[in-house]
């Protein structure tokens, strides 16, 4: 039994969705980064889903590049959430906003 | 077979993800996303990338993952508060994040057609082997893409390095 | 010398000085100056400008199997995003003198964000440009938050970094959905295959998906939110930076994938580039009205000018480009020259930060405030400076094109514009009221911060006296992106 | 001289700006004030071989001159269309190069004495050959982008003289206002440009005039948009109705620089602008409408207000903005060569009056009220005679320069086709009246009368000269007034109209660039009705004259005595109708606020983000009615992307194709 390609790229926004959404509502720094992988996995299966539709192995290879920037910013997101630790004792979003109008 | 598992690791996927949202505490919220992240793996391998099932296990659930679960330990974050620093996110942005939903599946879905079904026998006769496509396209086609997340890696590590020392 | 080491050699330069310095500067004992770590990057952009330089006599070259596309376009913004981190390592070379010990990273940093800008610009492989997006972007992210002991720094470094990491996921997304209507991540390719596509609004929704992306990084409205307060809380030397190379460099790609990539979708795009300009101008004008920070305030007019330049691409095909490039040009000109001489004055305290705390400067530094006077004029836009012919090429180019309410916002808007640019000038050259007399007293201009001045306000001049030298290059680089004109190339390599 | 050698008038006074502002500072004062000066000569020396050339029997109607900066290339050149940094120079440019050589070298040569006390002597002289650079390029320049950069030049050395005094909040503001409402006038300017170059590809005048000209089926239409357009510009550079506003507070800076450029020169480049691009206006009757009822009515409103200011500079700037509304409307009714020759003795009387005005500062020590003045003729013969000449000049009394001028705008207002001529005429007249009452108001109660002013000894007044006692100014100062005096005299004599016995000698000479090819057809009347016109005039000027008299030398207190019968009226006009607050009122207030209350709505999260905080921030100095536009927090900015992306996306789907 062969599923629609649709169906994938409807899941993908699902999750991809659901990604912004938590970006928004969650509160914890680590957690909002969090979203945002999962925006991009979301991303990865609409391009695992549009390379088997083409036959086209690039759709993969993209995968494979958007792991290896996912696992950089990382380390790099995870460093600077430290730094921000640092500084203000805390990891709620809400209570960095020393910048503002 | 393959619409049972895209049924039973999509429904698990979004359960995931929804379960990811609604946790306070940031390790379930981690683990619910590589519940979400190992469902993906399935359904990668359903789709013919075997490989990047198996890298997605490996790096994303096992390197990435594990490092956020890390940093979480690391920094003691307990349950976060709901504080209400921002209704925008709410007014402003739950509608906006509604309304991309609305529009990318709309487009999806009529466009459903064009796009055909997935043909997973058909892709299996067809690759004779995964590995060995991968390999040549990224090693020839994509070489310097491949080449240039060297310095994007060095960058991280000085990135990593700069930031999280200590000042002096 | 092989085609694929001659089409990247700028990068390569820079790559190579980048690790250079990296390694060097443990290596350093820790009480020692970095200095000299800054002259050999600053030796090293240099190369690598002229390296690009060299490269314009070899015509198009293709490189690394076409992922790589060395033509007058990129050369262009080669050299352009060189002398942007030439003037910010001059002016930044003092800069942590006394105060931080990772000044060798600082340089490092620079220059691989720089590669990754100028690989953003001649990779014509959207896979290629993703790569070299998140260079810049990580690169800036981290560059953002170094004075770390200040926590408005880490806070505009963690509020760039995820809204960033945001936008980035929305780019990723249309590039996802490009190759899902076009079967290719090519931007020649997508262009070929978009005729004969089955999923037209895919591809519109593909497009839609990469504006998002490339908007917020150029902070054109409404994905702008996020400029002021980066701005405010990154050093001013970064922000210099960042409110240029990376935009350069976002906005070349923006032109290639639009003129080159989309030609055929222009009716739907440029009405939407249209009403993101509109509303950027506006935003960005009516923001700054009503700043007090400086930063900021040059924060919300870096927004007004993303919007004049983005006006610069709904004139398509005829003078888009060579506007766009041009006004990019000379945007970053007296962008960088501004942010050069509040580097100066702020030093690395930053603790001259409102248009009140720049009062009397005329009276104390009268050449610091004439420089900087000089830099307010050409951003506001009279004649004999860049900013006047940008706006007016770019205005004129909107005209030709039949957008005449466009025309009419974007000078309503640089109406609106003067009244900030002017509070400030204004201020310079006011008295000074009695308090905090010493505030000024603390400024030494390096030779190398007076060099740095010294060529953003003789590159801003020379733009408004002659800019066809400049205009020139910007049409030979437009005609090598126009449509239709990837095919016509000749392949160097393979 | 050949054509080629045109490019060094303009960059002479850049060099002495040049070597002024780099080296000034360390340079003795003699030497500072010959490097500004033997430029500015030259100009003027190559300026009158230029006219023997030009007068020369055979000699071409215009020469242009095209240079090329860093090689041979154009200026710009935009595909396919392309601007040479080109002057040209014809009958009208000459009359306004001499006009701005000449009376720009009298005006240098005057600052030697005036400013010899002040510091930062070499800033001045520096911006003010700055400002003779810019003013003439845009005379030379021989298209509208050209002109446009001397334009906007001039206003920026404008707003640096203006603010000269940078230390004095006033003139700081000062200078900032004359900026802002420039900047209005030049957005009509811009978009006049880009409509020429969308209609005609050029911004050459020569081009865009000859495809006016080949083309006679044009009529309104588009030329009458671009025409308002320029009328917008000029209005802003010309202080105008209703851009008026700034002129008076230019007066802020030092009274040298009044003369030359917010009397004799820059003020009256929108006029010029109007009269070079001529062939465009005569095309549109509407334009040229708008452009005289603007003249009238500014030229009747400046009077009024001039009437009962009390500072003598601020008198002799509502006078300036009245006159130049006479220019307006002589433009107006299409009689481009009578705009052009007022612009002409107007140079030489006010400049003469400003810088007498400037003597009797100079000689009261920065005493500008002219309450506190009176009797000075005995203390300042000089100052006294010359002014006295300007005085008669600005009246309207023959034979001095004003006469002729003045009599040619009303009675070719008067013959004009224009529907209202007559009524223009007639406001014009009125004026007339207005002019000579308030000049004789200054001259008598600057002059004559009770001796009103303290004698100061240390004083540090206005212009801070510090020597103490009242004096006649030096040679310097007074040899400038006294050449100035002498062209208000016999300056109207190259315009004698033939009813009166004369040639008309300007209007031949402006003949070949001024003509009309339009069909602006003027009623044919006979000499005696412009004989008859011009005592009319004449009979209003000594109207004024004795009102004055009879009010400010007869009977010192009437005016003070109307005045307080008509309280409201007369706190209206010295309020100067509260034009100032009301654009306050109507223009600026508004658009703060609705910056503030839009982007607070439509951007913020402020209204919505944290209340503590947004307190805070709100008591901090923002006021009540700022909203925070952004809230600082990263979830709302998060919003914002996402709505923004939808929208977007929205945009691009379902969006219309342009």
């Amino acid at each position: 039994m062969t599923v629609p390609i649709s169906y994938y790229l409807v899941l993908a926004a699902v999750l991809f969705s659901i990604g912004v959404a938590s970006f928004l509502i969650k509160r914890n720094i680590i957690t909002i980064f969090m979203s945002i992988e999962l925006m991009l996995n979301a991303v990865n299966l609409t391009f695992v889903a549009f390379a088997h539709m083409w036959h086209q192995i690039t759709g993969q290879i993209f995968v494979f590049f958007v792991m290896v920037v996912a696992a950089a910013e990382a380390a790099v997101g995870l460093a600077i959430i430290i730094a921000i630790f640092r500084t203000r004792r805390t990891l709620n979003v809400d209570q960095v906003n020393l910048l503002k109008n | 077979m393959q619409l049972a598992l895209f049924i039973i690791f999509g429904l698990l996927a979004v359960a995931g993800a929804i379960n990811f949202l609604l946790q306070r505490h940031p390790i379930n919220s981690a683990l619910s996303l590589i519940v979400v992240m190992m469902s993906l793996a399935v359904l990668y391998w359903s789709l013919g990338a075997e490989f990047l099932a198996a890298a997605q296990v490996i790096v994303y659930s096992g390197a990435v993952m594990v490092l956020f679960v890390f940093v979480v330990m690391l920094l003691n974050a307990g349950e976060e508060e709901r504080t209400h620093g921002s209704r925008a996110a709410y007014f402003a942005g739950i509608p906006g994040a509604t309304a991309i939903f609305c529009l990318l599946s709309f487009v999806f879905l009529t466009n459903g057609k064009a796009f055909g079904s997935t043909d997973l026998i058909n892709h299996l006769t067809h690759t004779t082997n995964n590995i060995a496509e991968i390999s040549q396209v990224l090693f020839r086609d994509l070489l310097l893409p491949f080449e240039v997340t060297s310095v994007l890696i060095l960058v991280a590590i000085l990135g990593a390095v700069v930031l999280a020392r200590k000042e002096q | 010398m092989s085609p694929n080491v001659l089409a990247l050699l700028p990068e390569i330069i820079l790559t190579i000085t980048g690790v250079l310095v990296m390694v060097a500067e443990p290596v350093l004992p820790a009480g020692q100056s970095r200095k000299p770590l800054g002259v050999l990057a600053i030796l090293g952009t240099l190369a690598a400008g002229f390296a690009s330089w060299y490269q314009l006599g070899f015509g198009t070259i293709h490189a690394y199997f076409n992922t790589i596309q060395v033509d007058s376009f990129s050369v262009f913004f080669h050299l352009l995003i060189a002398a942007i981190v030439l003037v910010t390592l001059l002016s930044s070379l003092d800069y942590f003198e006394g105060h931080a010990s990772h000044a060798g990273e600082y340089f490092a940093l620079t220059l691989f964000g720089a590669t990754g800008m100028m690989l953003m610009t001649c990779s014509v492989e959207l896979l290629m440009v993703f790569v070299g997006l998140e260079i810049s972007s990580i690169s800036t992210y981290i560059l953002a938050g170094f004075r770390k002991g200040q926590a408005s720094a880490t806070e505009s470094s963690i509020k760039y970094f995820l809204l960033g990491s945001f936008a980035t996921a929305f780019f990723l997304y249309g590039i996802a959905l490009a190759f899902g209507s076009t079967g290719s991540t090519r931007i020649d390719v997508i262009s070929q295959n978009l005729a004969s596509t089955a999923t037209p609004t895919l591809a519109l929704l593909s497009l839609a998906l990469i504006i998002i992306g490339i908007g917020f990084k150029v902070s054109a409205a409404p994905f702008h939110v996020w400029t002021p307060d980066v701005y405010q809380g990154a050093p001013a030397p970064v922000v210099g930076l960042m409110s240029t190379a990376p935009k350069a460099a976002a906005f070349a790609v923006l032109l290639r994938i639009l003129f080159s990539g989309f030609p055929s979708y222009e009716p739907r795009w440029a009405s939407l580039i249209w009403i993101i300009a509109a509303l950027s101008m506006t935003v960005g004008n009516l923001g700054a009205l009503l700043q007090r920070d400086v930063k900021r305030m040059l924060a919300y007019s870096s927004i007004a000018h993303a919007g004049y330049l983005l006006v610069a691409y709904t004139a398509f095909p005829a003078d888009g480009i060579a506007s766009a490039c041009f006004y990019t040009a000379a945007y970053a000109a007296m962008n960088v020259g501004a942010f050069t001489v509040i580097t100066q004055i702020g030093g690395y305290r930053e603790n001259v930060r409102t248009i009140e705390d720049y009062s009397g400067l005329a009276l104390k530094r009268p050449v610091l405030a004439a420089v900087l006077g000089f830099f307010l004029l050409s951003l506001i836009g009279i004649p004999f400076t860049g900013g006047f012919f940008g706006k007016f090429y770019v205005f004129s180019a909107a005209l030709h094109a039949g957008h005449v309410w466009l025309a009419v916002i974007g000078l309503l808007n640089s109406g609106i514009a003067c009244f900030y640019y002017l509070r400030l000038l204004a201020s310079l050259y006011s008295r000074r009221p009695a308090i905090e007399d010493n505030l000024f007293d603390g400024i030494t201009v390096t030779l190398p911060a007076a060099l740095a001045l010294t060529i953003t306000a003789a590159a801003t001049l020379l733009l408004g006296i002659a800019p066809n030298q400049v205009l020139s290059l910007a049409q030979r680089s437009a005609a090598a992106t126009a449509p239709g004109s990837a095919n016509s190339t000749t392949n160097a390599s393979r | 001289m050949p054509a080629d050698f045109l490019w060094l008038i303009p960059l002479l006074p850049f060099t002495g700006f040049l070597i002024n502002g780099t080296l000034g500072r360390r340079l003795p004062r003699p030497l500072v004030a010959a490097i500004a000066l033997i430029p500015t000569a030259l100009s003027a020396i190559l300026w009158i071989s230029l006219w023997f050339s030009m007068k020369a029997p055979g000699a071409p109607e215009s020469i242009q001159s095209v240079a090329s900066l860093f090689g041979n290339t154009s200026w710009i050149a935009i595909s396919g269309f392309h601007v040479d940094f080109a002057f040209s120079v014809d009958h009208l440019t000459l009359i306004m190069l001499g006009v701005v050589t000449c009376v720009g070298f009298l005006i240098h040569l005057y600052s030697v004495g005036y400013m010899a006390h002040e510091e930062g002597y070499w800033r001045f002289f520096a911006y003010l050959n700055l400002f003779m650079f810019f003013m003439l390029v845009l005379v030379l320049a021989a298209n509208f982008l050209l002109l446009f950069v001397g334009w906007e030049g001039v206003g920026l050395a404008s707003y640096l003289l203006i603010g000269f005094y940078f230390k004095k909040d006033s003139a700081a503001n000062a200078g900032k206002k004359a900026f802002v409402v420039n900047r209005i006038g030049d957005f009509g300017f811009l978009l006049a440009m880009f409509l020429l170059i969308a209609h005609f590809g050029s911004l050459d005048f020569t081009t865009i005039f000859t495809a006016v000209n080949q083309h006679p089926e044009w009529q309104g239409g588009f030329l009458t948009a671009i025409a308002l357009l320029l009328v917008v510009g000029a209005t802003g550079k010309s202080a105008q109705i209703p851009l008026y506003v700034w002129l008076p507070d230019a007066m802020e800076g030092p009274t040298p620089v009044s003369a030359l450029i917010h009397a004799a020169t820059m003020v009256t480049a929108g006029i010029y602008m109007v009269a070079r691009s001529h062939a465009i206006f005569d095309r549109s009757p509407y334009a040229l409408g708008v452009v005289a009822i603007i003249g009238a009515a500014t030229a009747l409103f400046a009077a009024c207000i001039g009437m009962v200011q009390h500072d003598i500079k601020r008198v002799l700037a509502y006078s300036t903005v009245s006159q130049l509304g006479y220019m307006f409307l002589a433009c107006g009714v299409g009689a481009y060569t009578a705009g052009v020759f007022h612009l002409l003795t107007h140079a030489f009387f006010k400049a003469l009056l400003f810088l007498a005005a400037g003597s009797v500062i100079h000689a009261l020590s920065g005493e500008q009220d002219m309450r506190k003045m009176g009797g000075l003729r005995k203390r300042i013969p000089v100052t006294f005679w010359t002014m006295t000449m300007g005085v008669f000049a600005i009246a309207g009394l023959p034979p001095l320069a004003g006469f002729f001028s003045k009599d040619e705008i009303l009675f070719r207002a008067f013959v004009s086709p224009n529907p209202i001529g007559k009524l223009l005429w007639l406001v014009g007249l009125i004026t007339a009246g207005m002019t000579s009452f308030y000049m004789f108001r200054l001259w008598f109660k600057t002059f004559f009368g009770a001796e009103r002013f303290e004698e100061h000894h240390d004083s540090h007044g206005h212009d801070a000269h510090g020597h103490g006692g009242v004096h006649e100014s030096p040679l310097v100062m007074t040899l400038p007034l006294m050449v100035l005096a002498l062209l208000s005299i016999i300056g109207g004599w190259v315009g004698v109209p033939e009813a009166l016995g004369g040639h008309d000698e300007i209007g031949a000479f402006l003949e070949p660039v001024l003509s009309s090819t339009g069909v602006t057809v003027t009623e044919v009347v006979s000499h005696g009705t412009e004989i008859g016109l011009a005592a009319i005039s004449v009979l209003v000027a000594l109207t004024g004259l004795f009102a004055a008299y009879v009010l400010y030398y007869k009977k010192p207190g009437t005016a003070a005595t109307y005045a307080q019968r008509f309280p409201a009226l007369y706190r209206l006009v010295e309020n100067k109708f509260y034009i100032d607050e009301l654009y306050q009122a109507v223009i600026i207030t508004p658009l703060l606020m609705f910056t503030r209350i839009v982007l607070g709505i439509a951007i913020d999260g402020g209204v919505v983000g944290g209340s503590a905080a947004a307190a805070t921030a709100t008591t901090r100095g923002l006021g009540s009615l700022v909203r925070r536009v952004q809230s600082g927090n990263i979830r709302s900015y998060a919003g914002w992307l996402a709505l923004g992306a939808a929208a977007v996306i929205a945009v691009m789907i379902f969006g219309y194709t342009h």
